[in-house]
């Protein structure tokens, strides 16, 4: 097919709206052997945007291991599976929405969730969890309060509407994201074996089917949209936001319930970035088939939409299935007992390619060898960040900012640190009353019906100090996913990851994605955690200043007895007050880099990362797991942001009791001035803080001392205090004041700006 | 008055257009369902008013993202 | 015979598992009614769930009314029939006129899911049947317009024929502005129809019939409606 | 267009208020948000179309519980 008319080859700046660079052009012309015609531009420009083609970034992933014997789908389909047993199992994926909501809060964040959701819709799956990792600059500004609560709402209007929990998450505020909101959703979902969906489309003759929303003119080119950087033109690219209707989501996830699992369903798939053209065409190339698709068929919303809009359009709530032939007129009835449109858009042929008539005339027919693998393999260039000359001993050991208490105030009423409830408190995170342990502790934790067993589920980011050192930073995002499995007696099942990284063409991000991407493949092998899916975000960068690596991992695990599960806190006066694993490393046994201690010292992480023994990390999870299931810790809790400091203060105010403790490190023959503070909220990795009966003391000893599993006893729970003997000491109501507070205090300023507050539609 | 752009997708009129044809409003043929805001203001210059309500549209009344506004005065400064 | 509940389901509604796992819990029997017919398909109970009907676009609960089950409902509680709305069909029995009032943006302009004490003001309703007058049950809430809102007229009415059946409270029973989590007015949880046979509420008892969820006070609601059916 | 009765508190109304002198509008008294539903009739008589409008508000559009209506055509068979 030539291009239609003009023979003209597309200027620089067509190619630059799409994305391509002259190189990717001039190999799709090789690859094709002729020019491809406007339309046929559109569609490689989409399919070979990054964020479709993970053109950057597929190289590096290849490191990740995948595998495990619970492991029934990798990556490669729209959300992985692991094996809970039985018949059941579960999938589960995170995307980010970063892009669209730093443009428009409420309806990027909450079509972030439908698009995550109908991932694990179209695996046949029904949803059971959300979860949602934030991040946004310090809210200080208005700008960025304003933009939290609506991302906030966004979330949860989605969620909420459509009944499925949102049980869990992190929030997160620094200035390095005020220019670039970071927006993660996951999604969980379960399916017995035999009703498991596959996205692919086979056997000539079948029919496809699309079903859901008219398709409009909504974020034509999204795709391209999120692999470009934001800039002022970010304005006039507008259009690109969707407005999402979760109502819709719910009819079509009841009706994709009532299919799956039904011998005439064939493949199933979402339209996600770049609409039908990549549903269609990756379909059809996992089918090892072709598809033909007539755009007049597909109903729009709009008049006048011609086949590069429809091809491309990203509406809202819309999946393509195909079915075997004969079955597609059962099929639209099942949708419309839902109130959904379904029509027969096209069909498979065996010939490996994308064809689209407009009418019956061919306007577009591109190999799949081409469009959905030809797309040249990006290497940008990658520099190793000089390491930072460490400034030893620590500027906040010498010379501390504060008195130890009020550094520990300080921290514990940072809202990193401080209680999220300002936020799940607007999300339902109880629908389908199998929520039993929801928002606000270690992991959430869902019961699986008719069994003993739950789910464990929780959401982590690489550690701050994965700027000092991304490799090591995103391993010790897995441990600490890990140990909040662990602190439920959950053993992992696998992770799902979501890259969020600044521009790939600056040297240093790509050497930070590079390294982030060896400690994820490093850690998920030492731990034995497998990575199930996940999904890459690059540009998250403005006026050349790119985020810092930002990875967030998403784990499941299996709790094996929900009977066991451990009880929040501090609750029972006079139990025993323990730290289990190694109480401090580096000199004086204090870690300060990349401590949130020194974040609100300092502004930014100094110092080296601390130190991570993966090996340590597993034996510690494997003996907390084994502790829980003997019932041998009242309550368990892992030290991550803010240290001991933190975990002590939670624990806490969680089970209402205070506690009397001696430091867990002996004080250094001249200790440095700035050393109580440090102890307290230094983030030394690899910890656990429980509270045990006194009874238990001699059983938990014996397992730790066999599994190698350093523990010290530090003293007792009870009073109205949280005293760290020759440390600090602070009232338990202060304590709780500053956890409960910090958040709804930040936000309580006026809230300014466009919408107030509005959405597109009201929520029950 | 703030309404969603011609172009962005209203999933709200949608289902009232439904809900209106199910109670044989046969003759319906679109919905769009936007927000109307009236503001009372302190007497003043009827010039003036226009142009500060046109600020407040486009500062915070109105969400250029995806919305368009329009506004008219009453006597007794009322602006909708 | 087991007590039947019909659980309601419109295309939107999320809350009909859960209410039919709380029917099945208290001993009753759970079928699913849609929202397209007009059968009640021999249910001795009916149950409007939580969620949010035809997208609760326009207004909560406002389509929803219309739809031909709603018809059946209507009749059934003109009948004298236990309907018990809860949430989204509290909202719906509003809009549909089975109920006083209605239901508004919640006062913070956000939605809430949080634990909330409720004191029993009436027992006339079947669902109370069970209980005591000043109870105090703990259930959660989960909705972004709950706060009741009914005209001075009709509240006194309503007072006086003791058919506010619930309001938010402390964990003592006082009433007090911090435990009212949506504003409405009088701190009115739910309320009767004038025979009691109605019930509509806005937090969910079929999320508190657990231990393991954290309360089992809602379940209550659904044993005493049982109880009220079948004469010892 | 249909709003909230004036006895009805209007908490939106009360924040858009506060956000507006926050940003210096202190002129802006009080302010009320409603709804502006705009529908597209299939061309008619008139008369009849203000009647069945009408009837759509009371029986559909607008809550009498709490909200009042207005509304009116305009040419091409527009109403709102
Ligand atoms: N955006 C959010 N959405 C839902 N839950 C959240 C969110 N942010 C934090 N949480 C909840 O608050 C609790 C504490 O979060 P975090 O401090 O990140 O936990 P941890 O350090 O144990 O991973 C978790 O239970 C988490 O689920
Ligand atoms: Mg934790």
């Amino acid at each position: 097919m030539s291009r239609a008319g003009t023979a003209a080859p597309p200027s620089r700046e067509e190619l630059r709206q799409l994305a391509l660079t002259e190189e990717e052009y001039g190999s799709a012309c090789r690859q094709l052997g002729r020019e491809p015609n406007q339309l046929e531009l559109g569609l490689l420009g989409a399919l070979w945007s990054e964020h479709c083609s993970y053109k950057t970034s597929k190289r590096l992933l290849g490191q990740l291991p995948s595998a495990s014997p619970r492991v029934v789908q990798g990556p490669g389909e729209n959300a992985g599976v692991v094996d809970l047993g039985g018949g059941l199992l579960c999938c589960f994926k995170m995307e980010s929405h970063n892009h669209p909501s730093a443009v428009e809060p409420v309806q990027g964040a909450a079509t972030g969730v439908g698009g995550i959701l109908r991932d694990v819709i179209a695996m046949g799956a029904r949803p059971v969890a959300l979860l949602d990792s934030i991040r946004f600059g310090a809210l200080e500004d208005a700008r960025q309060r304003q933009r939290f609560a609506r991302v906030v709402e966004g979330i949860g209007w989605y969620g909420n509407c459509i009944g499925v929990p949102t049980v869990g998450g992190e929030t997160y505020f620094d200035q390095a994201y005020s220019e670039n909101c970071l927006v993660n959703a996951m999604c969980v979902g379960l399916v017995e074996q035999g009703r498991l969906a596959r996205a692919l489309a086979r056997g000539e003759g079948n029919p496809v089917l699309l079903v859901g929303a008219d398709t409009g003119r909504d974020g034509i080119h999204g795709a391209t949209f999120a692999s470009v950087e934001l800039d002022r033109e970010a304005e006039e690219r507008r259009p690109a936001v969707q407005v999402g209707n979760p109502f819709l989501e719910k009819c079509l996830l009841e009706a994709c319930q009532e299919l799956a699992g039904d011998p005439d369903l064939v493949g199933l798939q979402d339209c996600g970035a770049a609409g039908l053209s990549s549903a269609c065409a990756e379909m059809a190339h996992r089918g090892g088939s072709g598809v033909e698709i007539e755009v007049q068929r597909v109903s729009r919303r709009e008049r006048g939409m011609g086949p590069y809009e429809v091809m491309l359009s990203e509406s809202q709530e819309r999946m393509v299935l195909v079915v075997r032939e004969g079955a597609e007129e059962r099929f639209r009835e099942r949708f419309r007992r839902w109130g959904l449109r379904c029509d027969v858009i096209g069909r498979v042929i065996a010939e490996p390619c994308l064809r689209v008539t407009d009418g019956g005339r061919p306007v577009a027919q591109l190999p799949l060898s081409v469009l959905v693998a030809g797309v040249p393999p990006r290497r940008p260039q990658s520099r190793a960040e000089p390491a930072p000359a460490a400034s030893s001993p620590d500027p906040l050991l010498e010379v501390p900012p504060w008195p130890a208490e009020e550094a520990w105030l300080r921290v514990l009423g940072s809202p990193n640190c401080a209680s999220s409830r300002w936020v799940w408190r607007q999300y339902d995170h109880q629908v389908g009353d199998d929520t039993i342990v929801g928002p606000g502790a270690d992991a959430a934790v869902l019961r699986l019906r008719g069994r003993v067993q739950g789910l464990a589920l929780s959401v982590d980011s690489a550690h701050p100090s994965a700027r000092l050192d991304p490799r090591r930073g995103t391993a010790m995002g897995l441990a600490e996913g890990l140990r909040n499995l662990a602190c439920v007696g959950a053993e992992p099942l696998g992770v799902t990851d979501c890259l969020n990284f600044g521009d790939p063409d600056s040297p240093l991000v790509m050497w930070q994605l590079e390294e982030a991407v060896a400690g994820l493949a490093e850690a998920a092998r030492e731990l034995g955690v497998p990575v199930v899916s996940g999904n890459v975000s690059l540009h998250n960068q403005y006026q050349g200043r790119s985020i810092p690596p930002t990875p967030s991992l998403g784990l499941v695990g299996l709790v094996p007895d929900l009977e066991r599960l451990p009880r929040p806190g501090f609750c029972v006066e006079g139990d025993l007050v323990a730290l289990l694993g190694r109480p401090g490393a580096g000199p004086e046994g204090v870690e300060l880099g990349g401590s949130e201690y020194q974040r609100l010292a300092s502004g930014q992480p100094s110092g080296s990362a601390p130190e991570l023994d993966l090996a340590a990390e597993r034996r510690a999870a494997e003996a907390v797991r084994q502790a829980v299931r003997a019932r041998l810790l009242r309550s368990c809790h892992d030290c991550s942001l803010g240290g001991l400091g933190v975990a002590l203060a939670e624990a806490a105010v969680w089970g209402g009791q205070g506690a009397v403790v001696r430091s867990p490190l002996a004080p250094p023959e001249r200790p440095s001035p700035g050393w109580a503070a440090a102890v307290l909220l230094g983030e030394t990795q690899g910890r656990y803080l429980a509270s045990l009966d006194p009874g238990r003391l001699a059983e938990l000893e014996r397992a730790l001392a066999a599994a190698g599993v350093p523990l010290a006893v530090l003293g007792r729970v009870g009073g109205e205090w949280l005293e760290v003997s020759g440390v600090a000491r602070i009232p338990l109501a202060g304590a709780r004041e500053r956890l409960e507070g910090a958040l709804p205090g930040a936000m309580a300023g006026p809230a300014l700006g466009a919408g107030m507050g509005e959405r597109a539609g009201p929520v029950s | 008055m703030v309404r969603l752009k011609p172009v962005v997708n209203d999933p709200q009129g949608l289902v009232v257009t439904e809900a209106l044809h199910a109670l044989g409003y046969d003759e319906v043929e679109g919905v769009r369902v936007g927000k109307f805001i009236s503001l009372e203001l302190g007497d003043g210059d009827p010039e003036r008013a226009r142009a500060r309500v046109e600020e407040m549209c486009r500062r915070l009344l109105c969400n250029g993202v995806i919305e368009d506004y329009r506004f008219q005065l009453s006597e007794g400064g009322e602006a909708s | 015979m087991t007590t039947r509940f019909g659980i309601a389901v419109f295309p939107g509604t999320w809350s009909d598992r859960d209410c039919a796992h709380a029917a099945e819990l208290a001993g009753g029997e759970a079928v699913f009614l849609w929202h397209a017919e007009r059968d009640l398909r021999g249910a001795d109970v009916v149950v409007l769930p939580g969620g949010f009907a035809y997208g609760d676009y326009l207004r909560t609960g406002a389509i929803a009314r219309f739809a031909p089950l709603m018809e059946a409902v209507r009749e059934r509680a003109r009948e004298g029939g236990p309907v018990l709305g809860i949430c989204n069909g509290f909202q719906i029995l509003c809009e549909a006129g089975l109920l006083p009032g209605a239901l508004l943006r919640n006062q913070s302009l956000q939605f809430r899911c949080q634990p909330v004490w409720l004191r029993v003001e009436s027992c006339r309703t079947p669902f109370l049947a069970g209980g005591e007058v000043g109870q105090v049950l703990r259930m959660p809430i989960s909705h972004g317009e709950g706060r009741y809102y009914v005209d001075a007229g009709t509240l006194r009415q309503l007072e006086q024929e003791g058919r506010v059946a619930l309001r938010y409270s402390e964990a003592d029973g006082r009433l007090s502005p911090d435990a009212n989590p949506n504003g409405s007015l009088g701190a009115i949880a739910g309320v009767s129809n004038a025979e009691g046979n109605v019930l509509g509420m806005m937090p969910h008892p079929e999320r508190a019939c657990e231990p393991l969820l954290g309360s089992s006070d809602g379940l209550r609601l659904f044993a005493s409606a049982l109880a009220a059916l079948s004469p010892p």
